[in-house]
């Protein structure tokens, strides 16, 4: 009974186009809002701070970029992790080429570095479609990991090629403390989730949409392909440039290219397929599924207090996290949004059956 | 069905989450001292992993048995799995510094997972010791209070593969237009020798030619074409895991004579070249320890651990290079505490900052060595504030087909080259850092 | 000249293992329309089952004859594959009738992981021998002609005439039995082939037993090269730009497009390699095939797509 | 049918010939569509009706022929361009987009007018939201013309085959098409839907003076609202005139009655 929505009238199209028209849900993520900002920076622990939360904010950002490539605009790409190395070493670069250059400023810079190689790599897009596109975006992962191992100058000409960045600290304020760290990631987080949130439900959504249900129809109403499949691209790479600095500056903060190869893209596509393609709200059910599960499940045997042999520990591991995917893919091939969405169905009629 | 397995997947994360949110919480167990064990037990580099991992979880175990401890008290141990990926070592790192009253020293047993863990450790205080790996300029211990490049680094072992190379060709001289190649694993690991060896070729006017293999290095055909092309004097193998293996393979494959082939001291041990065989020998590599069951350690090991079929794992395995390697880490962490121990007060439980003076002032001579069973393993070593290598010696050792033969020859990296070498790649990561030199004060502390 | 045609030759040889890889991609797209990233996984769980056979068997029976106990393995691997096509049919690509292909694509990634771990689970981790008795040293031809001969890989040889021999084979049956004909139909229309009365399930499994051989015959060609441990799985990746190449569809492509990756590779990474610091193999393929698609969308030789409204 | 003012040629196709690898789908086919009136396209399957649209929107280029609008002559259209000058178009087999909702769908019709940038679309403040209200508001009232408004929320994919044609027809209205091209609108019906649509034909007709191509195998439908007729057969023409002309016409009538040429 508690989720109903009767007598909430919208009497304006604007109440109508709110991201979440119905007051419960409001409600509820004013409450996640608070608990993420005011509660967990108190009560969370370092390791969960550090290993858990961290990574899966600025997961979840870059599952966010992603999906807007592969959720709403249909283009499927595995070179993810490529472009987020780019946002990270060329982040890294504006701060150690630059004095005195601000954090959040090259942050931002490392993602529109990113967005430059993601349009790059992105025309081909204009022309290959579907497998062959995701095989040909693997060029992106396998160039740029070659590139950032082989070409000293964007290392800065560090002789093993891996880099490290600065203390961090914006205007003053160290960024040094879990909590501190978290609370940076958590802030573009959110401020990235409501500005992609909002160009998927504007015209641009709409025609990147059009473009990945229905090319020509689209074309024939006046949607340029090129502008379409290449802004998608553009934002993608830019938000997951941004993922990538973050991942570099504030979870490693030193990296070697291999931070960024082939397996966080495929991670990465995990996220989006198993959270929910099309989903803003499901890329962050698809972090948390890949980066937590993982975890929960080789901690597993010490909670239990069976001490099981590590290697065996990691294969179960990988099975039990394979076995979940397809069982996933299988159960909801529109992954977890869609059950949260059909949760939600079920709870509105709660308790009268339809 | 759909909603159901919705909530049964909320379920295990939820729980998942609550059980991580208090599982770290330290409550100091009574005298115990604990060793975290990041491993690697699967994925490509697993079969040089393991041996590494058994060796020091069985000297943990032996040193229990058989003494009881440090001073009485226990050692504790758990192992984490990074499967040798930078982000899984940072969460392993983070699960465990804090569990069973505080971590006393990582060993990393990677260079990536090294490289991150290199700024954390000074925040939560505690040692990172990377025997034989890691950081290069590390060696600078007014700079990197925390890091502990212990026995050498890439830059001295490249070093000391020059000298013998000149040694074999008859003097310094001889080197003067000859061809070295040095195939590397592509990645910081095996880029780390390249400032070395390349101030060497300036010295001795010998060309340097890189041969890049992508990681993890199964497809070294063109690597070996070109070798063939250039047809280097000597070949530099500076490899990992299965790249050894193959590469090994590839030279014989291209006719390429082992004799003229050294690898670095990751190049040399039984899975390099188990099944390759003949094919491998000749083969040479450099040697930071022995192998063998004969030391006395290797003998208390079977007698207290595999003897009460405690192993970790296999009979056989102990005593191999790698796992030789292996109880030396562990021994010289449980050193550094008992070091520590004798400054900070006996039979008490060491904090890693404590445990970091102690591997800071280690002094382990011959006869100490000796006593700890470890004659003729390992060459005696000693730290300083300044020194955070405390050797840099090294042996090489020559594969016959079954075994590796050590030679006799001890060699001594170059300091006029390696110190100021050391010294300005140190400057440059602290200038980055913003790190400063510690003062001779801090050394006290 | 002389190192060019040995490069060109080394090239075209592990090129001819690309096909074999590539080829196992093609008959499960053709058949199912999944992109099996598994492929890879596959090779590894084939050979591993295939080395640890060989080893327990003369362990457990005492028989004494090793290329018995390798035909024996060879064939108990064979029956760890089917079995495996099985399952997979059961429970994954049954319940995965048409779902867009990234869904599927997404699945044999799942897939991929669950073999690593259960591979490695049953069979162990460590480095394993295949013995076939492959020759190990070089042959040199020519030397008369080219100063110092072209060197060529006896081990590459046999394994590039194996690979192609399977090749061939595999078109054969894919041409001219019934069954071949029964998995082409199914390639072309599901609907079609169901309503004439094929078994589609019955074809996957086959489908994937085959893969599966194919996969088998590749682990064991590259673990008694290598040895075999995991990093094998990492080798089909040379495969995907060959299939991509060829065209998702198209045998023949498979083929030919292996060929000129695998010599294009070598070529590039002895020639122009050099120039750029090395190690542009790993890309050089994936770039090679961008552009050629930038031409043909649809690869050499996969059919052409027309949009209708 | 009430009197309209048919005005001047609007839409000129002259010679267009298009072939597929060999396979000819369309030779030689000259007509012409006059401001206001609604114009049919009739043939047998496969007689080329919808490769002729999509000539016209640029779907496909045609080898020949020239297509003059509004007196701009072209020899091969680019899509956006025939959007922009206001020609809308609706489908035979349904080409919504599966994977939005009956608005959405709407207005995706309208993105050609909306002017926001990227940053302002981000932001969503001031004229964005403005922008998506005021467009929001305009297709509502094509939700209200076609009464669908119980559907504004549903995803497309679950309406019934009736209602997705007269989405399919929204979205092309929301363009505010001076040309309104449409394929089998009535395909598929059954004899409400037919007449429901119809009725939406005439209206947009009468109510807006939009000038309408329309393909159709309804003769009767087809003989009821049509102003003239253009008869396709193979790719060629082989009739053009009056309802009443065409119905006369023996070539026609061979080709419906299916005898062999």
């Amino acid at each position: 009974m508690l989720y109903r929505e009767n007598g909430q009238f919208k009497t304006s199209y604007r109440a109508d186009q709110q991201i979440f028209p119905i007051l419960q849900d409001r409600i509820a993520i004013a409450l996640v809002l608070v608990l993420a900002f005011v509660v967990v920076p108190f009560v969370a622990s370092e390791y969960l701070m550090r290993a858990i939360l961290i990574p899966f904010l600025i997961l979840s950002l870059a599952a966010i970029g992603l999906n807007i490539l592969v959720g709403y605009c249909g283009q499927i790409s595995l070179g993810t992790g490529a472009f987020m190395a780019v946002g990270a070493y060329a982040a890294y670069n504006f701060q150690v080429r630059i004095d005195g250059m601000p954090l959040i400023a090259s942050l931002l810079l490392g993602g529109v570095c990113a967005t430059v190689v993601g349009v790059v790599f992105g025309i081909p897009s204009l022309r290959i479609k579907g497998l062959y596109l995701a095989v040909a975006t693997l060029a992106a992962q396998f160039f740029v990991d070659w590139a950032f191992l082989r070409i000293s100058w964007l290392t800065n000409d560090s002789s093993s090629g891996s880099v490290s960045a600065a203390g961090l600290q914006v205007l003053g304020l160290q960024i040094q403390s879990p909590a501190s760290k978290y609370l940076f990631c958590l802030v573009f987080v959110t401020v990235f989730a409501l500005l992609a949130k909002n160009l998927v439900r504007g015209a641009i959504g709409r025609e990147w949409m059009a473009m990945r249900d229905m090319d020509v129809a689209a074309a024939v109403i006046g949607i340029r392909p090129v502008y379409a499949k290449l802004t998608a691209f553009a934002v993608s790479s830019f938000i997951v440039g941004v993922a990538g600095a973050l991942w570099g500056f504030v979870h490693l903060s030193t990296w070697e290219p291999a931070a960024f190869n082939l397996n966080r893209s495929f991670d990465l596509l995990f996220m989006v397929i198993i959270g929910g393609l099309g989903s803003i709200m499901g890329s962050f059910f698809g972090a948390a599924f890949i980066v937590v599960l993982p975890i929960v499940l080789d901690n597993m045997p010490y909670w239990f207090g069976i001490p099981i042999d590590t290697a065996l520990a990691a294969h179960l591991t990988s099975m039990i996290f394979g076995a979940l995917i397809v069982f996933f893919l299988v159960v909801e091939p529109h992954g977890l949004a869609r059950l949260w969405s059909i949760g939600k169905e079920k709870l509105r009629l709660w308790p009268f059956p339809h | 069905m759909k909603v159901k397995s919705l909530f049964m997947a909320a379920a295990v994360t939820a729980a998942g989450l609550a059980s991580l949110i208090t599982s770290p919480a330290a409550f100091a167990q009574a005298k115990e001292q604990f060793y975290p064990l990041l491993v690697y037990r699967t994925g490509p580099y697993a079969p040089n992993g393991t041996p590494w991992a058994n060796g020091k979880q069985d000297y943990i175990k032996m040193i229990n048995a058989r003494d009881g401890g440090i001073n009485g008290v226990k050692l504790t141990y758990e192992e984490c799995e990074t499967g040798y990926a930078t982000d899984k070592g940072v969460e392993c790192y983070e699960r465990l510094k804090g569990k069973n009253g505080g971590a006393t020293v990582f060993d990393p047993q990677s260079t990536g997972i090294t490289f991150a863990l290199t700024d954390k450790a000074p925040i939560d205080k505690i040692p990172l010791i990377t025997l034989g790996y890691g950081l290069s300029a590390a060696q600078d211990g007014m700079i990197f209070k925390w890091n502990f490049p212990l026995m050498g680094s890439y830059w001295t072992g490249a070093d000391i593969l020059v000298q013998h190379i000149a040694k074999t060709a008859g003097g310094y001289d001889k080197l003067k237009g000859k061809k070295i190649a040095l195939v590397y694993h592509d990645s910081p690991f095996g880029k780390e020798p390249i400032p070395e060896l390349q101030e060497r070729s300036k010295m001795h006017s010998f060309d340097l030619q890189l041969i890049p293999v992508a990681a993890p290095g199964v497809d070294q055909k063109a690597a070996w074409l070109q070798v063939r092309q250039s047809r280097p004097d000597y070949v530099m193998l500076w490899g990992w895991g299965v790249m050894n293996s193959t590469a090994l393979k590839e030279a014989q494959a291209t006719g390429y004579p082992r004799e003229k082939m050294y690898g670095v001291w990751w190049a040399g041990a039984e899975p390099d070249v188990k099944d390759v065989g003949m094919g491998a020998k000749g083969y040479n590599a450099l040697a930071l320890n022995t192998a063998g069951t004969h030391p006395k350690v290797m003998q208390d090991i079977l007698k207290y651990v595999h003897g009460k079929d405690a192993g970790t794992g296999p009979k056989d395995e102990v005593g191999s290079v790698l796992y030789t390697r292996g109880v030396i880490i562990q021994m010289l962490s449980i050193e550094a505490t008992r070091r520590a121990q004798e400054r900070f007060g006996k039979g008490k439980v060491m904090t890693g900052e404590q445990v970091r003076w102690g591997f800071e002032n280690l002094a382990l001579d011959q006869k100490k060595l000796d006593s700890l069973g470890f004659a003729g393993v390992m060459r005696p070593l000693s730290t300083s504030c300044a020194d955070h290598m405390g050797s840099t010696w090294a042996r090489i050792e020559t594969w016959d087909g079954a075994k590796w033969n050590v030679q006799p020859t001890w060699y001594e990296a170059d300091e006029q080259i390696i110190k100021p070498m050391v010294k300005a790649a140190a400057e440059k990561y602290a200038a980055e850092k913003k790190w400063t030199r510690r003062t001779a004060a801090d050394c006290q502390s | 000249m002389g190192f060019f045609l040995e490069t060109l030759i080394g090239g075209l040889m592990s090129g001819m293992l690309y096909s074999l890889v590539a080829l196992g991609f093609v008959l499960i797209f053709k058949a199912s329309g999944v992109f099996n990233f598994a492929q890879g996984a596959m090779v590894l769980f084939a050979a591993l089952a295939m080395a640890r056979f060989a080893e327990w068997l003369p362990a457990l029976t005492g028989l004494d004859n090793k290329v018995l106990a390798n035909v024996l393995a060879f064939a108990g691997a064979m029956v760890v594959m089917v079995l495996l096509a099985w399952v997979i049919e059961r429970l994954v690509l049954g319940k995965l009738v048409n779902q867009e292909a990234v869904t599927l694509l997404m699945a044999t990634l799942g897939i991929t992981y669950f073999l690593d771990g259960f591979g490695q689970t049953l069979f162990g981790n460590d480095i394993y021998k295949i013995d076939i008795g492959m020759p190990k040293d070089p042959m040199f031809l020519f030397e008369n002609i080219f100063q110092g001969g072209i060197l060529v890989s006896k081990e590459d040889l046999y394994a590039a005439a194996i690979a192609a021999a399977l090749v061939t084979a595999l078109s054969v049956f894919f041409q001219y039995t019934t069954t071949g004909r029964a998995l082409r139909a199914v390639a072309d229309d599901h609907q079609a082939a169901q309503s004439i009365g094929i078994p589609l399930s019955r074809v996957w499994v086959i489908v994937w037993s085959v893969a599966g051989f194919v996969a088998l015959v590749a682990g064991m060609i590259w673990g008694s090269k290598l040895g075999v441990q995991f990093s094998l799985s990492v080798l089909a990746l040379k495969a995907l730009p060959v299939v991509i190449l060829g065209g998702l569809t198209s045998v023949p492509g498979a083929i030919i497009g292996g060929l000129i990756l695998g010599m294009g590779e070598k070529l590039s990474e002895v020639f122009i390699g050099p120039m750029v610091g090395g190690g542009i193999e790993i890309w050089f393929g994936y770039v090679v095939v961008l552009l050629v698609l930038l031409v043909r969308p649809q690869g050499l030789f996969g059919e052409k797509i027309i949009d209708r409204v | 049918m009430s009197e309209r003012n048919i005005g001047e040629v609007i839409l000129d196709v002259r010679n267009i010939s298009l072939s597929f690898g060999g396979v000819n789908a369309l030779t030689d086919i000259s007509f012409n569509v006059r401001e206001h009136e609604v114009r049919a396209i009739i043939g047998p399957n496969g007689a080329g009706k919808s490769s002729m649209l999509n000539c016209i929107n640029g779907v496909y280029t045609p080898q020949q022929g020239s297509i003059t609008f509004r007196g701009r002559t072209f020899s091969h259209m680019n899509s956006r361009q025939v959007a922009e000058m206001g020609v809308a178009r609706t489908f035979q087999n349904l080409a919504l987009f599966k994977g939005m909702n009956v608005i959405d769908n709407i207005m995706s019709g309208r993105n050609l007018k909306m002017k926001c940038n990227l940053f302002q679309q981000a932001l969503r403040l001031g004229a964005a939201q403005r922008e998506e209200e005021a467009h929001r508001a305009f297709v509502e009232q094509i939700i209200d013309f076609l009464e669908i408004q119980a559907y504004r929320k549903t995803p497309v994919g679950r309406l019934p085959y009736g209602l997705q044609k007269r989405v399919d027809l929204g979205r092309a209205l929301a363009m505010e098409p001076q040309v309104l091209l449409l394929d089998e609108p009535m395909a598929g019906m059954n004899v409400e839907e037919k007449q429901d649509m119809c009725r939406f034909v005439l209206d947009v007709n009468d109510e807006f003076g939009t000038t309408i191509v329309l393909i159709e195998h309804d003769m009767g439908v087809v003989m009821d609202i049509s102003d003239r007729v253009v008869v396709l057969d193979y790719g060629k023409k082989i009739g053009d005139g009056s309802p009443d002309e065409v119905r006369g016409n023996p070539e026609v009538i061979a080709a419906y009655l299916g005898t062999t040429h």
